[in-house]
This record gives structure tokens, C-alpha cells and sequence, in this order.
């Protein structure tokens, strides 16, 4: 299988996508003539034109909710926020709008919509760049959220999100996109709602997703070579629907859990985990849950200490340690 | 206004093509909204419903003065006072009825309330409650039907006090932009709850000069009169339909009611003899029918019969609304992924609901 | 002790810190001549003048952004949203300004300002207006967010918000608004991260903020009277920061603990607590903590189904009789 | 520009009563904000700093002259490009250079970087990342001035791109409403990241016209001229402290590099001829230079020796800031709540951090 990067992935998922279905169209700030912020759209306004390629000035809410309205007539817009910091100023059409309108009109009116971007910190952008939303998303009902790992998985996920019939929020990652990862020619689609196990383990399970996964499968290897530890690495993938299933079978094997993300720790994706975990699984449990989140502040600008504000592959080796 | 400007009015084409039939139906129209929100605040004060009510009481005339032009790829959206736009648009007042008491066979199956109907079938997409949220949408409508080649527009409706949210301002710069076939109607009813317009927004002239820093063409018209909304509303459909040009129409009119039946200050912030003044001299059914009997195209006796009509009408909506049931427990969780009520493949996959 | 309504405490807070301090100025839609949507500002403006309380069209991202940088000079703002489900309107106006300038000027900025008003479903208004998003709000370092469930701590809590120097998100609730408790005529404040036991228990911990209190506190008399259960209440009354040690000790002490809220599940407040809890006190558990939020769905408008879909007293003593 | 209207700015009375060290003081602040952001250009691809860097070079003037006029009771807050408003506010280059780099002697400790300086001391309230963010809090810094009862103004810079954003436009609707004392500036440089001025924006004449549906005055200016950006800021200014009333100014000016140092495109969605004309025909630093030895009051070796001075300067900023340490992890902690930083009674209560 050829080996391509992340942003590739996600380049050739929209390409096919556009190429599918003459509905779909891609939206956003400097995604067309630009070839994209940080280059994912690259290529595709010179391959299909103004029409299915469309750069829009820097009102986020107003072509957030522009998309939505089109979404109701059939359009299946695909909307780039340049970042997933900038959906605060876009909240409300998201919430509300794309959210809600399935809901409140009855079952009448779908809402295929993605809206995408990269929603990560350790850029060195600062607090006000640095925003990973997922949480508030997968809070609300109506809403899907994935954030894929990897190039497989961002590949076959977008495909997947674009086929959907709701709005899924689709969270990329700034330092993922220049990573390479196999990906077969072949067409495929992931579906929505189906975890992933990165690696096999007995020991202890690292549940994580986006990049924290990779952290993971960092401290997995560490843990295997120098303290025999055996690290089970569940990638979650999408964070709702949420594959409740895989990561509790997990935990029945291993009776142990280090959940990792870069969501900050306060009602981040991984309270709900744990509190899931503790929930359904209170008796498979030998030690208590472990939570590594970004360290608790707005994202700090020092490049050197936006660094440790980030889990790392060490800080999943001591927490793993504590409790095995 | 002057006499003769009025007249031209009546005179241009689009009215003068009116049959005598068409411009009863106006009327009915009304009637229709008056009677249907009537027996619908009846049953508020009788605890039949919930929440806000947000009655169009003195509107009427806007909804169906402008409506009356759409052809079948017109499209209409609003915000949460959207009882007129709705029926006029097509909606029965059984279906609105029953959604208002929170019934099964509601609308939107008493998921959405009085502030969110919605017939997609008919081309009207609600029914918005966050102020101005349903601006962009409606420019969205306009995008998917450029988009797919279709000659068409959408008249997106918000109030006076809409108008001062940021979303509306990125809206009108994205259609003038992106030349899109929108057509911002501004009911201008003074007051946005009790805060009259020259409390909420500065402006030159008119709000709807406002669309001017964005290159758009907009026009203002008098709200009692259904002959100059429709001539002007007549020239912004055909400017979208020709040359796939936004508008913003400012439309004078008022609510006779409080900002929402549960508006305790109703009477505060508007003086008696203002609203009065409107009942008697401004009331946009009356003068019609006085319109229309002067045009000896309707007598008093036939007036009054329509009036009956509407009367019942929403007597049986209501009692529909009364016997119907309510939606189940297991109901709330339907409706709110198309992916669990609607499996595609072998989905659905993974966990959708955390209680 | 006199009786008084929520709303009137609420009023009596503002009232005394605008005679208090003149800096501080109430701002909002329909605070100053209508008196309040919710009549919360009754009074005020004729009271203290057009200066102090202050009328403001509909343009929540403008006038919260006004209010951080009127803060920022040492003004003390206090900003109604008529809902707090508005402020996804606003929401980068409160995270990234309210909730970042302070870290991102290294300290130098202080932003003291309060943004209240409703954050409940229940009312029969339809899923866009009521959202409850203190768990959004709480997941932000940098924001201070309170949910008082009584008239007693709404007064207390709203006069320490208004003299605190960080933003402080306070969310009351407008069925509360009408219901009567005993409030001192003296002075008084409640500090903000103090959690308050509102009764006394040994079997079962409930613990819940807003109006799910109320709930709890039922609950817990129906446990007494039919099942002999003695529940303890635990009112976290703040939510960040938050009193870990008061709601850890009555966990220690009843080894079972229901949490109860009107948030949403997913990652809601009790996500959080849930998590919180397993870990530092997994050995005091005798069984799964159990949570209960609002049916996970958008608020749905039908007034029967609404009181459904919120937590009631019996579903709490069901979720607490299933682990007793 | 007409050469009388181009001298008539000059012998304007605010520009006449300017002293020549006055106006060399002007070109040595254009030196030094463009001699600052070389030797930062260096560092950021000597892998100094990280992010984003956003130069303003070619802007220089802008800042310059506006801030000129600044009294001490008027302030100063703009976006992310702020190096020379920072600059010209008076910050020191070293602090601002440490904040680049990261380090603890940076003005915000490190925590903000380039987008991100800050010096309320020196009434200049940042450095915004959020595009049009600073918007409503420049109408906030005007509404506290207004209700302390102080003369003064606040100068809010925002850019072209930046006007499409909504929030703008509630704070214009509120700072004409309310009256506040606030200028915005919009620096018109033709581009938001790669897109041009027409693909960004619907407009008439100009973005400024906007402030008309407002009911705002507006002006434009050439970012050229000093003299010119003098008098109509002036006029701001004077509008603002007599009559507590804002203003929406627009200046057009360029930017020599990319969107930021990180813009890969920088020379593909502009044609070099373009960047090269600028630089040839209008850099304001050159102009203004040629200004002052016209008019006699600087020889060339004069301006030699100020350019020299500020690369100097510069320089020394940079070892400043590469020799300065970095944060260390429990500052990561600090600066998020004052009560965490300066507790108040028998507080903090309660756990503020959750990892
Ligand atoms: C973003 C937002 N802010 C506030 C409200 C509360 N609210 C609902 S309607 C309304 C007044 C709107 O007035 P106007 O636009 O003139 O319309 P009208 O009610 O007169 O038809 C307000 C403040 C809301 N629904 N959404
Ligand atoms: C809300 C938001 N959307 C998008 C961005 C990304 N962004 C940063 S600057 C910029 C261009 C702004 O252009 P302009 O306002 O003309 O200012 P200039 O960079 O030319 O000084 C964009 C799109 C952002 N920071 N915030
Ligand atoms: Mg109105
Ligand atoms: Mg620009």
C-alpha cells in the first residue's frame, strides 16, 4: 500500500467525494485559490472549478449557516473552518442550526453537512488558536463527531461523513498533516461509530483519539520495552456515536485504563469515558481510571512549554505505571 | 402617502392582472391568520400550550401581500412570529394547532412549539427562535438554488431588532458577493419586545439602507397597503429571477399585541392610544375589505361570511389539536439523527444517546 | 428570616452592589425600561438611572464584547443574557476575550466582569433556548462559573461574583426565579468554590447543582420516608472552581453517589464529577456512581414530554434504590 | 492625489505645528518598527519563535501617524499584525522580541506571542488573534472612558477582511447608539491572507460607507501620507472628545511580505510587479524620508545614522530576548485567575485547575 500523508488523505477523500456526487461542495476561507491554509483543498478548485470550490470572506457564521440553509435544499456542502477555534464565532449556527433543525421540525428537514478543520493545540498559535471543541459537539444530541488519527482512518472517516445524512463535525489536526501512513488505492469508507484497536494489549488499556492516540501507541512501545507491560491502545475515532462496546471490552480484558487527550481535562471527552467505564464496567476494575488531559490553562504561546501542556508519550508511562 | 402614488399602485401590472377571486383571497387570508391566532391565544390563556406565542396580530397583510408573488421554486423562511408565513405559505391550522399544544400530530410532532414551523413540502423552511439565526439560512436556500440552475428566490424574513445581530451583516455581504437570489424583508414593527427601533438601531434613513454599504438595492414599503408590497416585492423577485440579485424591503407595519403572549409589559412601553390608533386607522384587514368593497368586487355580508369561515376553521384546529394525543417517552429520541431513524447499510454503529 | 423569591435576591444583589460600587453597571436587552425579561432588574433602572442599567439591542457579541473591554478599565460589568442559550451568539466574545486576556497578557489584564441570566430547559421553549452550557463554560480555564439552586445562595453568590476580578459565568434558572427561601436582611456573601451539604445523610450521596438540588432534595424525602435511606445532598453551587473536598467527603462517608443535572450526558458537569470521584475515592465505592441528566435529545417543546426529559424525583430514587 | 490636496494636508494647523525633531521622531519610529521586524524575520527563520509572525512592513506609516496624535487619555488596540502599534505605543522592542521568543521577560511572560502584545500602561490594549475580536472591545474601552467621564478616544484598528465579520457591525450599530468616543481604522492593505479586496467584500465605493447605514461619518485617507492621515484622524479625534461620537476611518496602505511569515502563497496570489511597485513608488518610510529632506529639515546621513540606530536597537532586543529564559511548567499556571495569583480574604476556595 502506498504510503501518503494525512492532509493527501484527506485531499483524495474530498477529490473522490466531489467527483461522486455533483452535490457536494467545498466552502471556506481561502480554500479555492489558495489551495487551503494548510494546503488539504490543495489542487481541487484548479481540477473542478469555482463552482464546487468556493472561497468565502471571513464570516464563519454567515457561510457556516449559509451552508446549513443548502444543506435543507440537498446541497452537501463540506465547510472548512480554517480552525475549529474560529467555530465560537460560528457557535450558534452549528448549535442551533445545524444541530437542531432535524429536531424541531420533526424529522422533516436533513442536514447533511461537514464542517471540518484542524482542532489542536502545540502549534504555538496561542489560547485563542488552540481550541478542541469535540467535547462541546459530542455534548450535543443531533450533532456527529469524529477526529480521526491517522491517514487510513481520516480518509475512509471523510468519505463516510460526507455520505452521511447529519451534520458530523470533522476535527484534523495541524500536526498530522505532513504524517504519512499506508493507505490503500482501493476505495473504502470507515464507518461512523466504530473504534479502532491500534494495538493489542493485556496489560492495561490507553484509550485516546486524534493525536493522543499516537502518544499512546508512543507509550505502549515504552511500556513493552522497558517495563513489560503490556498497553492495549483503543482508538476511539468518533466521539459520537461512540463505540461503547470496543472500549469496554477492552477494559474487561485488562481491568485497567489510562484515558488520553488533548481536549482540556474538565468535561473533556475523557470525564465521559470515565464516567462510562466506571459505570458499566465498576467491577472489572482493579485500579481506578487514569486521565491525562492537556494541562489545565489556555494554551501557553512558548513553544518549549506548549510542549509539556500537551500529553506526552512519558506522562501516559508514569500514569500507566501508577496504577499497574 | 399621496393619493395618486397610491393608485399607480393598484394600476402597475402585477395588480391589475389580480382577478377579483385572488384579491378575496387575500382577505380569506387574513382572516384566516386573525381567527387561527385568536382561538390560538384562547387556548394559551386556557393552558393549553407552553412557552412563547408570538402573535402576528396586525401583520397579516405583510405575509400575504408578498407571499401572493411566489411561483413553485420560490422559497420562504422567517423567524419565530411565523404563524402568518406559515399558513399563507400552505399550512393547515390543524398541523399548526396541534404542534402550538405539543401533540403527535403536530407539525414537527411537538418537537418544535408555535416558534418553529416547518413545511419543506410547500417550500417554507420556519419558523427560526434565535434572532436573525434564520438569516444565513435563507441566503443558503438562495445558494443551493443557484447551485442546482434553478430560477428562484428565497424571501427571508426578520424584524427591526434583527437586524442589529452580526449574522444578518455577514449574510448581506455574502450575497452581494456571491449574487444570490435573496430577498431580506424587514417587518419593521417598531419595537423589538419593548424597545422601539429608535432604542435599538442607529440609521440614517431606514434600516434597510444598511444593505446599501453592501452594493444591494432596497426599497421600503407601507405595510397596510397589499397593492405597494406586492410592486415592490414584484421588482425584488424579478431582480433575483433575472439577474440573481439580493434585495433587503423594509415593510412599515405593527403587532398589536404584546411582543409574545407572555409579554406582561404589553401595555408598558406602547401607549393605548398608540395601539388603538393603529386598530382603527391602520388595520391592514379592514382597510383591505373596505378596498375591496369600494372596488364593488365584495359586499359587507360576503366579508362577514369569510370571517365565519375562518372562525371555524380554527375551531376545528383547535379541537384537532385538543383530541390529539400527545407524542410517547420514546418519541423524544426520534428525530434527531436520520442515521437511527433511517439505518443506511448496517448502521447504525456505536452509542447515539448517554442516558 | 423574611422569605424571599430567587428573583428578588437576585435584585437585592445588583441592587446593593450598584449602591455599593459605582463602577458597576448592569447591561443587557430589556434590563433597564422593561424591567427584566424575567423581571430579574425590576426596579433597577428607575432606581439608579440610565447610566448604571443599561438597555442594549439585540447584539450579544457586541455588547459582551463591550463589557470585557469597558472590564478591562476597571469598569464592572453586569451583563444579562436574556438566555444563556444566546450566548453561543457570543461565544468568542466569552472564551477568547473574557476567558484568555488575562493569560494572554501575561497577567497584566484583568477581566471582572458577570454575565448571568436563565440556563434551563423545563419552560416549554424549544431546543434552541434551552441549552444549559456551564459545562462548556466550566471546561475553560480562565472562567468561573456558578449554578446557585436557592434564593439564599443565588444573593450571596451574585454579590462575590460582582466583586470578583475574574469573569464569572452565573447561570440561575427561570423556574427558580419564583420560588421562595429564607434570606437574611443583613449582609452576606458565599465565596465561590464552596459546595453546600444541604441535608445530612449517611446512605447515599446525591450530588447535583441548580435546580436538580431541588430534585435531589425531594428524592432524598421520598428515600427516608419509603425506603429508609438516608440521602445526603450535596449542592456544588459552584462549578469551577469546584469543592472537591466537601463532595469527596460525603462520598467517603455514604460510599454511594448519585449525581443529578439538567446538562446534558454527554461530558456534562457530572461527567466530570463522575470521573473525578472514581479516581480519588475508587476504594470508598461500594458501587457504580450513578448519573442522571436531561433525556439526551434537543429540549423537546411538547410540555408533558419536557417535565419527562428532565431528572425528577423519581427517576432519582429509582438510579439511587438500584444501588442501595 | 492632487498636488494642492496633497499640500494643503501639510499646511493643515495640526501638521504646521509640528516640530521637526516632531517629524523625525516619525520616520525614527518607521525605522524602528521595520528594523524590529527584520531582525524578528531573522529569528523566526533561525527557528527562534514558533506560530505565526505577522509582519507589518509596508504599513509602518499607518500606526505612526494615527498614533501621533494621541493624548494621554486615548487608547490604542488593534488585531494580530500590532508589532508597529505596539511600537508606537511605546513598548520596548526587547520585551516584545522576549514575548516572540517565548520567554519569561516577554511582555505577556511568554503566554501570548507575536498576536499578542499588551501594554495597558501604555493604554495599548493588544494585539488580537480573532479577527475583528478586538472590534466590541475597543467600543468597550470607549463606553468605560465615556462613563468615567474622561476625554479621551480609543483607536481601533481592524483590516479589510476583518470588516465581513458581524461582530464589527454590532459595534458600529452600538457605538453610534450609545455615542462613544471610538475611531476605527480600517487599514485597508487589499488582502486578507490571499484574498483580494473584491473577493472578500460587496462594497459601493468603499468598505468605510458601511459606517453610513450607521449613520457614522467615515473618511478615507492615503496611508502615504502622513500629513494627510493626520488631519482626517485628527478630525476623528476631535469628533470623539467634543462630541463623544465615533468614527470609521479607512486607510489605504500594503503589506510587502505575506499574510504571515508562515504564508506559502505570499507571492503567488500577488504578482511580484505589484509588491515591487509598492515598494519602488509608495514604501512610506522612503516617502516620508524624501519629505523631510525636501523640506529641508534631515540630510540623508542623518536618516543614515537613525536607520543605523534602530538596527542597533533591534539587535540588542534580539540578544535581549535570545538570552532571557524560558517560562518554567508551573508558570503555565499563572496568570489564569487573579484570585489564584492574588488571593482576596481567606480564598481561593475550592480546586481551580483539573489535571
Ligand atoms: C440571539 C437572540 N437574542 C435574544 C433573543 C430574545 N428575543 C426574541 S425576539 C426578540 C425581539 C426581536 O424583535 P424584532 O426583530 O423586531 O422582531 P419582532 O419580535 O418585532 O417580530 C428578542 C430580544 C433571541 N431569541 N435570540
Ligand atoms: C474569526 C477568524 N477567522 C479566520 C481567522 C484566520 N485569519 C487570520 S488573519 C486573516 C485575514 C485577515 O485579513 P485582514 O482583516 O485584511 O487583515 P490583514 O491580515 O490584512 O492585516 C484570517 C482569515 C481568524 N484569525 N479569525
Ligand atoms: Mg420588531
Ligand atoms: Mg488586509
Amino acid at each position: 500500500m502506498p504510503l501518503i500523508t494525512y492532509r493527501k488523505a484527506l485531499n483524495d477523500a474530498l477529490a473522490e467525494e466531489l467527483l461522486r456526487d455533483e452535490n457536494v461542495v467545498l466552502l471556506g476561507e481561502e480554500v479555492a485559490e489558495y489551495n487551503g491554509a494548510y494546503k488539504v483543498t490543495e489542487g481541487l478548485w484548479a481540477r473542478f472549478g469555482s463552482k464546487r470550490v468556493v472561497d468565502t470572506p471571513i464570516s464563519e457564521a454567515g457561510f457556516v449557516g449559509m451552508a446549513v440553509g443548502a444543506s435543507m435544499l440537498g446541497i452537501r456542502p463540506v465547510v472548512e473552518l480554517m480552525f475549529w477555534s474560529f467555530s465560537y464565532v460560528t457557535f450558534d449556527q452549528i448549535i442551533n442550526n445545524a444541530g437542531c433543525v432535524r429536531y424541531m421540525s420533526g424529522g422533516q428537514i436533513a442536514c447533511p453537512i461537514v464542517i471540518r478543520g484542524p482542532a489542536n493545540g502545540g502549534t504555538n498559535v496561542g489560547a485563542t488558536h488552540s481550541h478542541t471543541p469535540e467535547n462541546f459537539l459530542a455534548n450535543t444530541p443531533g450533532l456527529k463527531v469524529v477526529c480521526p488519527a491517522t491517514a487510513y482512518d481520516a480518509k475512509g472517516l471523510m468519505k463516510a461523513a460526507i455520505r452521511d445524512n447529519d451534520p458530523v463535525m470533522f476535527m484534523e489536526n495541524t500536526l498530522l498533516y505532513g504524517e504519512q501512513w499506508e493507505v490503500p488505492e482501493e476505495e473504502y469508507l470507515i464507518p461512523i461509530g466504530v473504534a479502532d484497536v491500534k494495538r493489542e494489549g493485556t496489560d492495561i488499556s490507553l484509550i485516546a483519539h486524534g493525536r493522543a492516540v499516537l502518544t499512546c501507541l508512543k507509550a505502549a512501545e515504552i511500556l513493552q520495552a522497558q517495563h513489560g507491560i503490556s498497553a492495549e491502545v483503543v482508538d476511539l475515532r468518533s466521539i459520537r456515536p461512540l463505540d461503547e462496546e470496543t472500549l469496554l471490552a477492552s477494559v474487561r480484558k485488562t481491568h485497567r485504563a489510562v484515558l488520553v487527550e488533548e481536549n482540556k481535562p474538565f468535561c473533556g471527552v475523557d470525564a465521559q469515558i470515565a464516567s462510562l467505564i466506571q459505570e458499566k464496567a465498576f467491577d472489572e476494575l482493579d485500579a481506578p481510571i487514569q486521565r491525562i488531559s492537556a494541562l489545565d490553562a489556555p494554551a501557553i504561546y512558548s513553544p518549549p512549554l506548549e510542549k509539556l501542556q500537551l500529553p506526552t508519550p512519558d506522562r501516559v508511562v508514569q500514569k500507566a505505571l501508577s496504577i499497574c | 402617502m399621496m393619493e395618486a402614488e397610491s393608485r399607480s399602485f393598484a394600476d402597475a401590472e402585477i395588480n391589475r392582472c389580480l382577478t377579483p377571486e385572488e384579491k378575496i383571497q387575500f382577505l380569506r387570508q387574513m382572516f384566516r391568520i386573525r381567527r387561527f391566532e385568536q382561538t390560538s391565544l384562547k387556548a394559551y390563556n386556557a393552558g393549553k400550550m407552553g412557552g412563547f406565542l408570538h402573535l402576528y396580530t396586525g401583520q397579516e397583510s405583510v405575509a400575504v401581500a408578498t407571499i401572493s408573488l411566489l411561483g413553485e421554486n420560490d422559497h420562504v423562511i422567517t423567524a419565530y412570529r411565523d404563524h402568518g408565513h406559515a399558513l399563507v405559505c400552505g399550512m393547515e391550522m390543524g398541523e399548526c394547532m396541534a404542534e402550538f399544544f405539543g401533540k403527535a400530530t403536530g407539525s414537527s410532532k411537538g418537537k418544535g412549539g408555535s416558534m418553529h414551523l416547518f413545511a419543506p413540502d410547500k417550500r417554507y423552511w420556519g419558523g427560526h427562535g434565535i434572532v436573525a439565526g434564520q438569516t444565513p439560512l435563507g441566503l443558503g436556500i438562495a445558494y443551493a438554488l443557484k447551485y442546482k440552475g434553478i430560477r428562484g428566490c428565497c424571501l427571508c424574513y426578520l424584524g427591526d431588532g434583527a437586524v442589529n445581530q452580526g449574522v444578518f451583516h455577514e449574510s448581506l455581504n455574502l450575497a452581494s458577493l456571491m449574487s444570490l437570489p435573496v430577498i431580506y424583508i424587514i417587518e419593521n414593527n417598531g419595537y423589538s419586545m419593548g424597545t422601539s427601533l429608535a432604542r435599538s438601531s442607529a440609521f440614517k434613513q431606514m434600516l434597510a439602507q444598511r444593505a446599501e454599504g453592501y452594493n444591494i438595492p432596497w426599497d421600503h414599503a407601507n405595510g397596510e397597503n397589499i397593492y405597494e408590497m406586492r410592486v415592490k416585492t414584484q421588482a425584488a423577485i424579478e431582480r433575483a429571477h433575472e439577474e440573481s440579485r439580493p434585495t433587503v424591503l423594509e415593510i412599515a407595519t405593527y403587532r398589536y399585541y404584546g411582543h409574545s403572549v407572555a409579554d406582561a409589559n404589553a401595555r408598558k412601553y406602547r401607549t393605548p392610544e398608540e395601539i388603538e390608533h393603529y386598530k382603527t386607522y391602520h388595520d391592514p384587514l379592514r382597510l383591505w375589505q373596505k378596498r375591496l368593497v369600494d372596488e364593488g368586487i365584495l359586499t359587507e355580508e360576503q366579508a362577514d361570511a369569510i370571517d365565519h369561515e375562518a372562525r371555524a376553521e380554527a375551531e376545528v384546529a383547535s379541537r384537532f389539536a385538543d383530541e390529539s394525543p400527545f407524542p410517547t417517552e420514546a418519541d423524544i429520541f426520534t428525530d434527531v439523527y436520520s442515521e437511527v431513524d433511517q439505518p443506511v447499510g448496517d448502521g447504525p454503529h456505536g452509542t447515539y444517546f448517554f442516558n
